[in-house]
């Protein structure tokens, strides 16, 4: 049994409790054990390091120090952008020794900052590849458009994972479990993200074009690693389809409900249940 | 250490070498022996006392004589090795390199990138700790540095014995019996042999294997090993080169690199 | 026991006006070892030096020291002038009175005890000088060209005019280089070949010009006027002495399907092949990799159908060697070709090509007969977008740099494009427009508003295809950044111009250095740009940085006008302030101990290994040899000998060393 | 009692500093006369001993200047020249020698006006840390014992 940190974020418990669950029985399925970072807090997400640099850092690194008093060397951050926030504070403090000083004094603990911080891809590809093509089966056989978003690869010289303008990582696990994934051109465009409350019209313009794109090539569902762009691309579909004047019905899903299924989960076990656009074909 | 012994005799029978450098049971602690024959093999001893670093016979040719040896390597002494092959001045076909690692292994390295290896893996062993030294130094006021060093360095009167411990002092000619021009005065007073010693620690740049020898050779017990000390330190914190690193390849300062930082230059 | 003269001189009143000239000789001529001290109103002219000289002569002096302007000015007058005396040159050495002195103090004491401390300096500094002799190295008097390329081509043809030999190696098949890929050129729009080619052909039949084509460089030895060039002459399967370049192999060999270099793979040529129709030399070879015979064993063809029996299948890769006097580097660059691109679909997508590969459907002996047409269904693009900048000036790619000519073609290829297809539309999207050069903003004029090019200040964030069309989507700074959708039927990126890949190993098999994009780095940014840091290798062309054709050709000459001043003499003169390795009797030899830590400092790669030998040929000790040839006496080498057994003369440790003892005591 | 002058040696290399001071000639910038300059051909040339000599023979402050990075005449020597800086000025420091009697620099062939002020302002900063007394008693020292010998 592997045993890695977890930061779950407020998304996961809440309006993503479904990834939440899918990660954990994927993890559970190829024997890793995730333990939560106790006392967790915001990682502040968007909304703070546009307001305020310190607070954003310090909310973050708070989290970081208490993985680093867990003596966590990898934590496991399934939102695309608690992850980014994850990352970047920690290299801004590990780039300046002064910052560091000033935030470890803020939330009274230290940071070494080298704790390893993994995205769900990075956790798969680190953990489960090896043994998941001999796992498969029930093979995932649908077109698929894979879907990053802006925050899971961006800033390239921070997170240093995947091609910036072209991403893989998701395209080669996708393939690995039967899939077929297409050749798109939305792959990191923007789903409006942070406007998923206040500008909901943003939100289906920006969403809208995704789904289009992806729905016109033909595929089958689209898939992700992020909570908001899975709620924008899913939960905001009535709107898109206002938008588009047309109605679509191609499934969002998370890369570990996808992966889940074809490793012989049930529907029930990676919460597909919870989808507002049903995944009809599974 | 019986596979030790039982090396030597095996390399010394064979004729494979002709003399091993090691260390013996002395009176106060482990002391160096050179043994030429199989039947002294079983004096030789190497635990964590055997701190010494027997490469300085290395570059001893009236030692060597032309001779293929042995030698038993603590740490410290690996890196110094590994700084005479690239400097020159050892031939790979004629030495034998041998050490005891922390569990009780023997190792016989039969390539000098297996040495570099090593030195990355073992733990790098704990020397005197000279830290509530250091401490206080870096507590003090520069006058007061100065002072310190001033005065310890007074009681120097130039023995060498520090130069002699020093597997990297080989040169034929050291820069203080240079007299064209008198760099450093001959004799020993405060100022010549402050001189000697910030020379001896630049000198050392880049090929300290940080085994604090020539600290230990001092008779007067001055703490002169932790010059050499700052100087790895220095070449640590400001360009990134590890003591194990620097010691391998080119030197720190005939390399550099563009993006070198210093803040104290206008 | 030295005797010194110290002539001080007023430059007018340049120096005496604040600096008490006369006190300043008084108290000079007290200092031990001074013979002979005095001061003059212009010591640089006529009397002056003869002032100098006489003295020299008449009281023997054994070192000179003027105290006069800075050395910088007229050190070599006074060497000279000491040296007609019959003093040896190097025993003259100026103090500053001028500029360090008299000009930047106030008129006073002070003033005047500075000036006598740098004399007094400057003659202690005289008297640990030694005479020194120029350094003659002998030259070889035939230049190495490796490229051919335009910028080869035009250095080889400088100098072989000159009367000099040349060895010009091209890796290629044929020489003529990217130019002769090339359609038309900017800014006259005058054809390529039509300027080239006659170029090529007097390459081919020059008396003093040797060609190696199908030749790499493997291995070089030596230093300036003494190089020694190993030549690799790739075996070509063909004897070019009895081959009459009829071309009937060519037209008869069945693989008829590899993609042809010439035409950025655009259009197809057999294994047996010369890359294009004026290939010089105008002889086919066999590409191995790709031949019947060498992959199944089993063909033969060409053998068959040649006339003259020139086809020989067994013959090895030939090593040759050469010996050099000076080389000129001119290998030239690449554009890039990857998929370096993904947002943009290059390598996906079959009808966005770079800029090189449009100069090939553009040109009259491309594969579409000079027709613009789509590689991949052959239709006429009836829109089309150009976008420049595409990996330059981006440090996302790892290329800050700016490719330089890229502006300035995709305005040609635009231009072309509106020319060849009527009623087209075509969309440039650009940074900046950089069109610093003779016409050539004229030149992007033209094409804005004679041949109506619509040109849009922004970037392409990604290009994708839909329903048969590429989606460019960009945005247009100048209309408030509004973002733009072009469906377009074709798209030609302007990519980055980058060193060719085999650069960097080729650089350190010359010991010439290289910037941090593999380009060759010239020896000063601005004061030595066709020379490398390795006396004797020059540079020119695209192989130094991307540049156009004008450029090219006038750095090639320039190289090639180093080259012929080099082989001007038949001794290169050196100055002798270089470093000097110590010996002293046996059993030392020399307080060098070989640790050759001086090696990985010198710039010059100057510092060689010297083998001490005893008589029966034992070698005793191997110690550092500094090359006179190439050490340009920067003397980093011993300021870092720890056992000082490299000094450096006219700079020596004794020297310094009585300069700062001298000012202080 | 007249102000302490600082006596001040200056080491530069021959293409960039040396031919930058000329420049404070040429353009007739004045600065203090206290300092005096020795011409090397290169900073990678400039062995730390003279240094240290210059302060054991009076010398109340120091000037070593060279060529800016990437501007060396030979390429590199200035980047030698610095990491032999870095490394001897932390051993200096931690040996309670004053650095900050040490003013190192980049001066170009064209910065005239930079030269006169590296000057005017090291010549003010040592004037305000006055003679370099300390370490010259470790010469006295030396003078003393030269005494003892040859004096019985």
């Amino acid at each position: 049994m592997i045993k890695l940190g977890f930061y779950p974020g407020c998304s996961l418990t809440g309006s993503s409790s479904d990834y939440a669950e899918s990660v954990l029985a994927l993890a559970k399925a190829f024997d890793l054990e995730l333990t939560e970072i106790p006392d967790w807090n915001c990682c502040g997400a968007t909304a703070a390091h546009n307001m305020n640099k310190e607070l954003a850092l310090s909310l973050s690194a708070r989290i970081l120090a208490l993985a680093e008093k867990q003596q966590m060397d990898e934590v496991v951050v399934p939102c695309a952008a608690c992850y980014n926030r994850l990352s970047v504070t920690q290299y801004e403090l590990n780039k300046d020794a002064d910052l560091k000083k000033r935030i470890c004094d803020i939330i009274g603990m230290p940071i070494n900052g080298n704790l390893h911080i993994l995205n769900v891809m990075q956790m798969i590809d680190k953990y489960i590849t090896g043994r998941l093509e001999e796992k498969v089966t029930n093979p995932f056989t649908r077109k698929v458009a894979c879907y990053y978003g802006c925050l899971l690869v961006r800033p390239h010289d921070i997170l240093k994972f995947d091609r910036l303008e072209d991403p893989q990582s998701m395209d080669v696990l996708m393939e690995k479990v039967g899939a077929e994934p297409i050749d798109w051109a939305f792959k990191t465009e923007c789903c409006g993200a942070g406007f998923s409350v206040s500008h909901t019209d943003a939100v289906a313009k920006l969403s809208g074009n995704i789904v289009k794109d992806a729905a016109d090539r033909g595929a089958e569902a689209i898939i992700v690693a992020c909570p908001m762009c899975q709620s924008n691309l899913d939960m905001r579909r009535a709107q898109i389809n206002e938008y588009l004047k047309k109605k679509t019905d191609i499934p969002v899903i998370y890369i570990t409900q996808a992966i889940g299924l074809a490793v012989g989960l049930s529907a029930k076990d990676v919460s597909l249940q919870k989808l507002f656009v049903p995944a009809t074909f599974v | 250490m019986d596979e030790l012994r039982k090396k030597a005799t095996e390399l010394l029978q064979s004729g494979d070498v002709q003399m091993v450098i090691g260390y013996e049971k002395g009176t106060k602690g482990p002391r160096p022996c050179f043994i030429s024959v199989p039947e002294e093999a079983h004096k030789l001893i190497f635990d964590e006392q055997c701190t010494g670093n027997l490469a300085v016979y290395l570059t001893h040719k009236d030692l060597i004589a032309g001779q293929k040896v042995a030698i038993t390597a603590s740490y410290f002494a690996l890196r110094s090795i590994l700084r005479l092959f690239t400097e020159n001045q050892l031939q790979a076909d004629r030495l034998v390199v041998l050490t005891v690692s922390v569990d009780k292994q023997l190792i016989v390295f039969t390539a000098v990138d297996d040495i570099a290896a090593y030195l990355q893996s073992a733990p790098v062993p704990k020397r005197e700790d000279d830290a509530a030294l250091i401490a206080r130094l870096e507590a003090i006021s520069r006058e007061e540095r100065w002072a310190f060093w001033t005065e310890e360095l007074s009681k120097c009167f130039k023995c060498y014995a520090c130069r002699a411990a020093c597997p990297m002092c080989y040169c034929n000619k050291c820069i203080v019996e240079e007299n064209r021009p008198q760099w450093i005065q001959p004799w020993a007073s405060t100022l010549a042999n402050v001189e000697w010693h910030i020379n001896r620690a630049m000198h050392m740049t880049g090929r300290c294997s940080d085994c604090g020898a020539c600290g230990a050779a001092c008779p007067l017990g001055l703490p002169i090993h932790l010059l050499t000390r700052r100087i790895v330190q220095e070449v640590q914190e400001n360009f990134g080169i590890g003591a194990n690193e620097a010691v391998q390849k080119d030197n720190v300062l005939s390399t550099f690199k563009p993006e070198d930082k210093e803040n104290f230059i206008r | 026991m030295s005797k010194i003269g110290v002539f001080i001189c007023h430059c007018g009143e340049n120096i005496s006006a604040t600096v008490d000239v006369e006190k300043v000789a008084e108290e000079a001529a007290k200092f031990d070892g001074v013979e002979f001290a005095t001061h003059y109103k212009y010591m640089c002219s006529d009397p002056g030096q003869t002032l100098i000289k006489n003295a020299i002569r008449e009281k023997g002096l054994t070192g000179v020291v003027v105290g006069s302007c800075s050395p910088r000015m007229h050190e070599p007058t006074f060497r000279k002038a000491c040296a007609e005396a019959g003093l040896n040159p190097y025993m003259c050495e100026m103090a500053n009175l001028r500029e360090h002195c008299s000009w930047v103090h106030e008129k006073s004491e002070e003033t005047t005890e500075k000036a006598i401390v740098l004399i007094k300096m400057l003659v202690e500094k005289v008297k640990k000088n030694r005479s020194l002799n120029a350094i003659k190295v002998p030259i070889t008097k035939k230049a190495l060209v490796l490229g051919g390329g335009i910028a080869g081509i035009q250095a080889a043809l400088d100098i072989a005019n000159a009367g000099q030999q040349v060895i010009l190696v091209e890796k290629d098949p044929s020489i003529g280089g990217h130019m002769s890929q090339l359609s038309e050129t900017f800014p006259t729009l005058d054809c390529s070949q039509c300027i080239l080619t006659p170029r090529m052909v007097e390459v081919a039949q020059h008396p003093n010009i040797k060609l190696y084509n199908y030749a790499e460089l493997e291995k070089l030895e030596g230093f300036i006027g003494n190089f020694k060039a190993t030549i690799r002459l790739k075996a070509k399967s063909v004897d070019y002495s009895i081959c009459t370049g009829c071309g009937l192999c060519t037209t008869k060999c069945p693989s008829k399907k590899i993609p042809s270099e010439f035409n950025e793979g655009l259009g197809m040529r057999t294994a047996i092949y010369t890359p294009f129709p004026q290939a010089v030399p105008n002889k086919p070879v066999i590409d191995r990799e790709n031949c019947n015979y060498y992959k199944k064993g089993v063909c033969k063809i060409c053998q068959k159908v040649c006339p003259t029996g020139a086809i020989q299948y067994d013959l090895p890769d030939e090593l040759i060697t050469e010996d050099i006097g000076a080389i000129v580097i001119a290998t030239g660059f690449n554009v890039l070709k990857t998929n370096f691109f993904p947002e943009y679909g290059y390598g996906k997508y079959p009808d966005v090509i770079t800029g090189l590969q449009f100069e090939r459907l553009a040109s009259a002996s491309g594969p579409t007969l000079g027709e613009i047409r789509r590689p991949s269904d052959g239709k006429i693009p009836q829109k089309i977008v150009f976008i420049a900048c595409a990996g330059s000036r981006d440090q996302a790619k790892g290329i800050p740099y700016c490719s330089k000519i890229c502006c300035m073609y995709t305005a040609k290829h635009a231009m072309l494009y509106q020319h060849k297809v009527h009623g087209g539309e075509s969309y440039v999207f650009y940074m900046d427009i950089r069109a610093g050069g003779k016409n050539y903003e004229e030149f992007i004029r033209r094409a804005i508003e004679d041949d109506g090019v619509n040109y849009v200040r922004g970037r392409v964030a990604r290009i994708y295809e839909k329903d048969g069309k590429y989606i460019v989507k960009g945005v247009d700074t100048l209309l408030g950044s509004k973002q733009i959708e072009i469906e377009a039927d074709m798209v030609v990126l302007a990519t980055a111009g980058v060193a060719n890949a085999g650069a960097e190993e080729l650089a350190q098999k010359m010991h010439v250095s290289y910037d941090a994009y593999h380009f060759f780095a010239e020896a000063h940014p601005k004061l030595k740009p066709v020379e490398t840091n390795t006396a004797g290798i020059y540079l020119c062309g695209a192989c130094q940085a991307p540049k156009d054709i004008p450029e090219t050709v006038g750095m090639a000459s320039g190289a090639a006008a180093k080259v012929i001043g080099l082989f001007s003499n038949d001794e290169l003169t050196r100055e002798p302030l270089i470093a000097v390795v110590n010996r002293c009797a046996p059993p030392v030899f020399s307080t060098c101990v070989g640790c050759f830590m001086c090696q990985t400092a010198c710039p010059y790669n100057a510092i060689e290994r010297e083998e001490i030998k005893s008589r029966n040929g034992e070698v005793i000790k191997t110690i550092a040899k500094v090359n006179p040839g190439l050490c340009q006496g920067c003397g980093t080498c011993v300021a870092f000998c720890r056992s000082k057994a490299i000094d450096i003369q006219g700079y020596s440790n004794e020297q310094m060393f009585a300069e700062v003892m001298a000012m202080l005591n | 009692m007249s102000e302490f002058e600082p006596k001040i040696v200056a080491f530069v290399c021959n293409w960039c500093t040396y031919a930058g001071a000329d420049l404070t000639g040429t353009s007739r910038m004045k600065y203090a006369s206290n300092v005096k300059i020795v011409r090397f051909p290169c900073t990678g040339r400039i062995d730390f001993m003279l240094l240290l000599k210059a302060f054991a023979e009076g010398a109340d402050g120091i000037i070593v200047s060279g060529c800016h990075p990437n501007d060396c005449h030979y390429t590199s020597g200035n980047f030698h020249a610095r990491r032999r800086w870095v490394v001897f000025r932390g051993l200096l420091d931690f040996m309670g020698i004053d650095v900050k009697r040490i003013q190192f620099s980049w001066v170009s062939a064209a910065e005239g006006a930079k030269w006169a002020e590296i000057v005017n302002s090291t010549v003010a900063a040592i004037r305000e840390l006055g003679p370099y007394i300390e370490y010259r008693k470790a010469a006295d020292y030396l003078a003393q014992q030269e005494k003892e010998v040859f004096n019985g």
